[in-house]
């Protein structure tokens, strides 16, 4: 794995851009560009990034950026991408989609399952903080179960979609589950996916401190808890070859134990109903049960 | 091949913008707390360098880390993260001279 | 009184547009008719936020942003660099800052009606805190109530009181006596 | 070697575009346009086209795969029709704005419930003011010629805006008639490749279009797409007089009028009604009656200054609209009277809605309606619009 000191110094987000200070998402995307480099073009649907790209006449991202409309990420790739092959630079130019929960599990779920079975040369990105951030936060199809949105007031009454799993299910060369939390992590997927051709999918949970209600300087620490809690399952698949990643490999192992969920849910103001309805809780702790076991069916563990 | 028109952002016929820094201004204004590095006790491990969401920390010539104020918004990742603890908060209001931001290292040719 | 207009500045999270809005409900429960909106920017914890209040006797048709202010409520003493923090005012607008310092301390002297109170500072005592920020809103509309004259103290307590009706009790009465200790606190020169 | 070739209008449109020789084609099927995008196909895996052509799975993901092609600075193709324009509605005001000359023929359709698969022009009348450059055609050749025209018009530095032409259903997109065609050699000299003059994603140049730009700079970008209308206003009828010079055909620029020098009441109609109509006038014509009828060919840059010019001698206007804005007016007559109000000549403009829904409007029908036109022109006022034909 790719050490502090190797990654390159080089970066394709400029500081004084808009994000909330503590961002997460922002820490997600100065290392997936730094290990993409300079010859990448983006494709950022509605999401947070929209604005966190700042104002016109300046942008913070330091690369060709096509902002496109909410539903069409995965389609206005795909153009980019064909274009790319026509002018015989779709090997040496990286397209990436960079969407959030919201453009990926709802709106554009369409144009990226077409963009995936056209077997389209793109990586799409999921940064999931796991609601609509940029309007303020309403529920999406990533919410988890339990939590509070403003459209869900008295906590989300349903579980998040397995995109992951229904990305897999595409048949497309690799997808990855990741957080932000583990920038090295994050570095090392996207320098592999880079020189993978066809459609790559990479889901990366992004700690979100207004939406998820914790303080900016945690966002950090709540990735990973979200990962040693066993909530959020980092796992990658090459082919059919599945694979558990990082801390969730120590887990599946059993090298190391999941932290009670209560570690991730209690310091989340998201999950401030959640915490009051006991069978809430249970119910939220058997799904993780599920997942884990889904998931070690699938890595064969 | 034309020449893309770098028009002054008024004359320009089309949405297209240039990356610079600064692209929200200076959100250094928005701090209410200030991360402040001890260099004593820094380690010079980087990682606050790694996990900084704004990128406003660079690495200096004794492999320390050096805090772009004009930018940084004290979200205080940096102090959180920091195994030697090396990294204090103190309140913006009481820091004891307005930011004088040390421009970031160039990091690239612009 | 013809149409009595107040711009609010403060940070994302400092509560400035729930304040104008606030000052609002005072207004309405003294009959008079307002009108209250934000400045709608990409509002960010930290960063400028600026927000609008407008009071009259008549209903309001105006619907454009406000130039000269007879009023221009800062919440937090470091906006005070910004330059458009004090546009369109003059000696007779009432600048009401939440500062430690008092009024001639402020480089403002006869550009305008200049009044201080350390807001921030009742928060804290009061605990007036979400976030790690305080939060002096409702404070500030004690001082507003105190410099312009606009609504009566007794109106932003009550305003307070039914605007923070589904919030715990402590919550109210805190809230309530920080707007008086700001409304008795303010130092106007 | 220019080439006679016996085809349908969406064929007329195929190749077209396989004569401008796109770099991308992202497109999407939809009745009646179908035929389209079969013979795109068909071009690409034969060969006879080098293009990338994705088959995507919506109208709105069409529209959005060309923005994306077409931002690379490539010339970009796609087709569609009634609910597949309706869809993708949202981008065509983003092609529009940022500047991404895409170019798309659009077979109008009726919008249903119910199904109606025949033609109507309000589909494409709903897209007025999306930033898309429209022209209607009214033949085969038409559509072949617009077709380049438009790629010429649209990639101009000066305009650097998308364009559609639009084919009315059935009567024009499944009609076989014999139209001449050219290979992309022979008509290179017309139709340059496409230099991409405002901007590009390109790594080696990074910038960025789209982010947020507050009210201080909005207005500003806004206005400059209405100047590229304006430069598209001066380019049509320059680029049909070279067209004209090289290929030996034009279609009347703005308007292509009939007989209306010395005409006293003139009927405006758009699509095929506007060719038909002129058998009406020679009916009439032949019984001494001065008529006259004037086919709008470009309905955005509205002709403003040509139908001021078209009222000067005229006593009446009647016109025919295959579109209805429900509690108003049919389009076109609704914007003619409009460009005369800003003029001097007030004549009385009598309209017909007629034809929704692929009902068939003869010229028989026409001369109906001119004949009512010159009880306009006597009482000097037009009067309520009128449904020509309704069953009521």
């Amino acid at each position: 794995m790719v050490t502090i000191k190797e990654m390159p110094r080089e970066e394709y987000i400029e500081c004084g851009h808009a994000a909330c200070a503590g961002c997460g998402a922002t820490i997600g995307i100065r290392h997936a560009l730094k290990a993409l480099g300079k010859d990448t073009i983006l494709v950022v649907p509605a999401c947070c990034t929209s604005v966190i790209q700042g104002l016109y006449p300046l942008n913070a991202l330091h690369l060709p950026v096509l902002n496109v409309a909410f539903m069409t990420a995965g389609a206005s790739a795909s153009g980019v991408a064909a274009g790319l092959r026509y002018l015989g630079k779709d090997k040496e130019i990286t397209v990436m989609a960079w969407a959030g929960d919201g453009g990926t599990y709802d709106i554009g779920i369409q144009a990226l399952s077409g963009a995936a079975e056209r077997k389209t040369n793109f990586i799409y990105t999921c940064y999931n903080n796991q609601a609509y951030g940029n309007t303020g936060l309403q529920r999406s199809g990533a919410t988890p179960f339990g939590a509070y949105t403003t459209t869900t007031p008295t906590g989300k009454r349903e579980f998040p979609k397995p995109m992951g799993r229904i990305m897999a299910e595409h048949d497309i060369p690799y997808v990855a589950v990741i957080c932000a939390s583990y920038p090295r992590l994050v570095f090392d997927t996207y320098r592999k996916a880079r020189d993978i051709v066809g459609t790559r999918y990479i889901e990366m949970l992004t700690p979100c401190p207004t939406g998820w209600r914790f303080p900016g300087s945690k966002s950090i620490e709540m990735g990973r808890l979200a990962v040693e809690t066993g909530a959020w399952i980092m796992w990658e698949k090459q082919g059919e070859d599945w694979r558990f990643l990082d801390r969730s490999k120590l887990i599946a192992e059993g090298k190391v134990a999941r932290r009670p969920l209560m570690d991730y849910l209690k310091p989340q103001g998201q999950f401030y109903t959640l915490l009051r309805d006991p069978a809430m809780i249970e119910q939220f702790e058997r799904w993780v049960d599920r997942e884990w076991d889904v998931m070690k069916r699938r890595v064969g563990c | 091949m034309t020449p893309m028109q770098r028009k002054p952002p008024e004359k320009r016929q089309t949405c297209i913008t240039y990356p610079a820094p600064g692209s929200m201004g200076h959100t250094g204004d928005w701090r209410i707390f200030r991360p402040v590095v001890d260099r004593t006790k820094c380690t010079g491990c980087q990682m606050c360098w790694m996990y900084c969401p704004d990128a406003a920390i660079t690495i200096d010539d004794e492999g320390k880390p050096v805090i772009n104020l004009e930018y940084c918004k004290g979200c205080m990742i940096c102090a959180e993260n920091c195994p030697a603890k090396a990294i204090n908060q103190i309140r913006e209001t009481e820091a004891a001279q307005p930011p004088q931001p040390k421009p970031a290292a160039k990091r690239r040719k612009e | 009184m013809h149409l009595f207009e107040i711009r609010f500045h403060g940070r994302g999270g400092q509560g400035g547009v729930t304040g104008a809005k606030l000052l609002g409900n005072a207004a309405m429960l003294e009959k008079k008719h307002f009108q209250v909106f934000p400045h709608y920017g990409a509002e960010r914890r930290g960063a400028p936020v600026v927000a609008f209040a407008r009071i009259g006797d008549e209903p309001i048709r105006v619907h454009s942003y406000i130039y000269q202010p007879q009023a221009v409520v800062i919440l937090d003493e470091t906006l005070l660099e910004i330059p458009s923090i004090t546009e369109g005012i003059d000696e007779n607008t009432y600048v009401i800052v939440n500062t430690p310092k008092r009024p001639s301390e402020l480089n403002l002297k006869g550009k305008a009606k200049v009044a201080t109170v350390d807001a921030t500072k009742i928060a804290l005592d009061a605990g007036i805190l979400v976030g790690g920020i305080a939060v002096v809103n409702t404070i500030m509309l004690g001082a507003v109530a105190r410099a312009t004259g606009i609504v009566s103290i007794e109106s932003v307590k009550r305003a307070i009181q039914e605007g923070f009706a589904d919030m715990p009790e402590k919550v109210v009465t805190t809230n309530i006596q920080a707007a008086q200790r700001a409304y008795d606190e303010l130092i106007m020169e | 070697m220019p080439k006679t070739i016996s085809v349908t209008g969406n064929l007329a449109a195929a190749y077209a575009a396989k004569t401008a020789n796109p770099a991308v084609i992202a497109a999407y099927p939809i009745t009646p346009q179908t035929e389209i995008v079969e013979k795109m196909a068909d071009f690409v895996e034969s060969g006879e086209l080098k293009a990338e052509y994705v088959r995507v799975e919506s109208e709105h993901s069409a529209m959005a795969a060309c923005i994306g092609a077409s931002a690379l600075g490539l010339r970009t193709f796609t087709a569609t029709s009634s609910h597949g324009l309706a869809l993708m509605h949202e981008m065509l005001h983003w092609a529009g704005r940022a500047r991404l000359p895409v170019v798309m023929p659009v077979v109008n359709r009726a919008l249903g419930p119910p199904w109606n698969i025949w033609v109507d022009h309000t589909d494409s009348m709903a897209t007025r003011d999306t930033g898309w450059i429209q022209f209607y055609a009214a033949n085969n050749q038409e559509v072949y010629d617009t077709v380049l025209e438009l790629f010429r018009l649209c990639e101009d530095p000066e305009v650097v805006l998308p364009g559609m032409v639009c084919l009315d259903a059935f009567i024009l997109s499944h009609t076989s008639t014999a139209i001449v065609v050219y290979d992309h050699d022979e008509i290179s000299g017309f139709l340059p490749a496409y230099q991409p003059g405002h901007w590009k994603l390109d790594p080696d140049d990074p910038m960025a279009n789209g982010n947020i730009a507050g009210p201080e700079y909005y207005y500003e970008l806004s206005y400059a797409i209405h100047e590229g209308f304006e430069a598209a206003r001066k380019l049509i009828p320059i680029i049909e007089q070279d067209f004209y010079k090289r290929f030996g055909r034009r279609h009347g620029g703005f308007i292509n009028a009939y007989r209306c020098n010395d005409a006293e009441v003139i009927l405006l109609a758009m699509g095929t009604m506007g060719e038909e109509a002129q058998l009406a006038v020679e009916h009439l014509r032949d019984q001494g009656v001065a008529a006259g009828s004037a086919r709008l060919r470009v309905f955005r840059p509205f002709p403003v200054k040509e139908v001021q010019a078209l009222a000067a001698k005229a006593k009446a206007f009647v016109v025919v609209d295959r579109s209805l804005s429900y509690g108003h007016a049919g389009a076109a007559a609704t914007e003619i009277r409009s460009a005369l109000y800003r003029g001097t000549h007030h004549i009385p403009v009598l309209g017909f809605v007629a034809g929704l829904g692929g009902r068939d409007v003869r010229y028989t029908d026409m001369i109906t309606m001119i004949q009512a036109g010159f009880k306009a022109a006597d009482k000097g006022e037009a009067g309520a619009d009128q449904f020509y034909g309704l069953k009521r």
